[in-house]
């Protein structure tokens, strides 16, 4: 495919051709590198890209690549590299092989030029019949009006046998943890003996021993005990100081005795 | 694009067949986001085209099937059928840990049981708020047993088949012992204040408070 | 709620008949935009159905339909018939107009997936500008493959459902022209011989910049 001669390509150049060109350079924004604007030239050969003559492309390029100069037109890089490139295939093609020379010979890099300008001109072919087919939203549609899947939140609680064995045991040893504290159950208060010794008063005509004041209940225990008989005594003093009774007590340390005080009519 | 041109040129003409016309009416009545009047349907098909007679073919090719095309007014839309509504949701499962104080509760009445409430609120030495007992009735880890024979005729509390089934136990005679609780170290650690489980967000109850205020206070 | 959880729990025992599971299907198929998986059908409906199945039969039903179900990839949707996209010019959804280098891109991706971008770039002879790859990605037609297992491990992209959703295609081997460009050699990925400029690394345009940010972006 690139058996061509020098001369032929270095024939001059066809009108149009020129034209073309000249085209390309006012154009050159338009070209997406120098593998677009071959691609571009390679078309105006005007034969299939397995045929196309990359000598005359290379031919085409290098020219273009002049003119663009002459015009002082900015190239970018790498259209120079490409050019310098194609200058170095153009004579590899043209000179016999050189058998001491290592590396790949000007037909296989010309070959596998023609092979990614074929594939960049498929790719654009693709590209449009991919455009051409039926489009959602274009010409076929999706549900217009979706249901939204709802999300149900549904709550469950769990705990497992160590929880239940940890808030029994949690119950279950409560009172261990407490310090000590006057636990109300063995308490006889103030105003409970006040209440006791009011109704039992009015009975006491004769001196008796505080201590047979005691409520039920509160005689045993010695904790008990103590807690009534305190407050037994608090309350007869009370009592005395109202002016209900008479108090006495014939030593230290001896029992405690009272009796109803007598009210004098006058 | 060329092909629909020519169609609807053809249509200057005549008509399109009315099973065409019925599959147009399922296409518009499918992609329209808003219910659509025979009127629109008639402005949209092609001239000479029938939407009501359509319409009515239509609807019976989708009686009993899982989309239905419903009337909204003087305007037509489709719809799931409704007994399908079901699969339009998803369910989320989220799991929480039980409260203490439900957990407590439910402790007390597995050891205890039958138990009524207000021995329940003796051992744990507060009121147990209603919630926490609807909670675990609703979990059917618990249910009503007999009446108490005491005055008030009490009802009591024990677990269900649902709990031993949870908690992976046979009766609840196999739950483990005080001495074995203390033999697995659960009754010896005493957890400091500040790694106390949080009172359920169930009892509100002011005892519940009262307790916490306790704990603080006999804290080290 | 009731029910469903009923219907749940019966569904333990019998899956519902196939042609109920056809319902279903067809009103989870209906109400969603998006293409549906098999196995996202199967865990929105009862269990033990086969919606694989229910399928068939559904697809069969709405065989010359104004509505039809198409395959996407590993998931299927309810579309309208293109035939009829004349009828709904009201809901036509207006695009950004993609760059030539944009659908040059996109169909490289699709024709070559899974490819990288020091492939794209070899193929089109011009670097890729960041811009193109993020549209891309941002509508959601290409997303990222697998690391390729080449030195620097680079990644690829892939075409997506919603890109076969978009053109209509089933999967990506249903891609127009496909079998022509393999039997062309077309589809090779046939390294340059040595001594061949390559493309992409020379550009200094001022995308250059901008691919070097995105470079670091995907670099392990």
């Amino acid at each position: 495919m690139v058996a061509e001669s020098f001369d032929q390509g270095a024939k001059v150049e066809s009108v149009a051709d020129r034209l073309v060109t000249e085209a390309l350079i006012v154009d050159l924004d338009g070209f997406e590198g120098p593998l677009d604007l071959l691609l571009t030239l390679g078309r105006t050969q005007k034969v299939d890209l397995r045929q196309i003559s990359i000598l005359e492309l290379a031919r085409q390029y290098l020219d273009f690549v002049e003119k663009a100069k002459a015009l002082r037109i900015e190239l970018a890089a790498d259209y120079l590299v490409m050019a310098a490139w194609l200058a170095f295939l153009k004579s590899r093609l043209l000179l016999p092989p050189d058998p001491a020379e290592d590396g790949p010979s000007g037909e296989d890099l010309a070959a596998h030029l023609a092979f990614q300008l074929e594939r960049l001109q498929a790719m654009r072919e693709m590209a449009a019949r991919l455009l051409a087919r039926d489009q959602l939203g274009r010409d076929f549609f999706a549900r217009g009006v979706p249901e939204d899947v709802r999300q149900v939140r549904k709550l469950t609680y769990t705990a497992t046998l160590l929880d239940l064995m940890q808030g029994y045991a949690r119950i279950r040893t409560r009172d261990d943890f407490r310090p000590y504290v006057m636990d109300r159950d063995a308490i006889f208060t103030l105003e409970q003996a006040l209440e006791h010794m009011r109704r039992l008063i009015g009975f006491a005509g004769t001196w008796t021993d505080l201590s047979a004041y005691l409520p039920d209940g509160f005689t045993d225990d010695p904790v008990r005990r103590r807690s009534a008989t305190a407050s037994n005594f608090a309350a007869a003093l009370e009592l005395a100081k109202e002016g209900r009774v008479d108090l006495r007590q014939s030593e230290t340390f001896a029992p405690v005795e009272l009796r109803r005080k007598e009210h004098r009519d006058d | 694009m060329t092909e629909e041109h020519e169609k609807a040129e053809q249509s200057l003409f005549a008509a399109p067949p009315l099973a065409e016309q019925e599959r147009m009416l399922e296409a518009i009545l499918f992609a329209t986001a808003e219910p659509v009047s025979i009127r629109d349907m008639a402005a949209r098909m092609p001239h000479g085209s029938d939407p009501a007679e359509a319409l009515v073919q239509l609807r019976k090719r989708y009686e009993g099937r899982g989309v239905q095309i419903r009337r909204v007014g003087d305007t037509y839309a489709m719809r799931t059928a409704p007994d399908l509504g079901f699969l339009m949701h998803r369910e989320t499962i989220e799991r929480r840990k039980l409260s203490r104080a439900a957990i407590e509760t439910l402790a007390i009445i597995a050891y205890h049981q039958p138990v009524t409430r207000a021995e329940i609120e003796e051992i744990r030495g507060v009121s147990v708020s209603r919630g926490t007992v609807d909670q675990l009735l609703e979990m059917e880890w618990i249910r009503f047993g007999r009446r108490k024979m005491t005055p008030g005729r009490p009802v009591t509390f024990v677990v269900t088949d649902a709990f031993l089934d949870h908690f992976g136990l046979e009766s609840p005679r196999d739950l483990p012992g005080l001495a074995e609780l203390r033999a697995a170290g659960l009754l010896e650690n005493r957890p400091p204040p500040g790694e106390m489980p949080q009172f359920g967000e169930g009892d509100t109850d002011a005892e519940e408070t009262a307790v916490d205020g306790q704990n603080e206070l006999f804290g080290d």
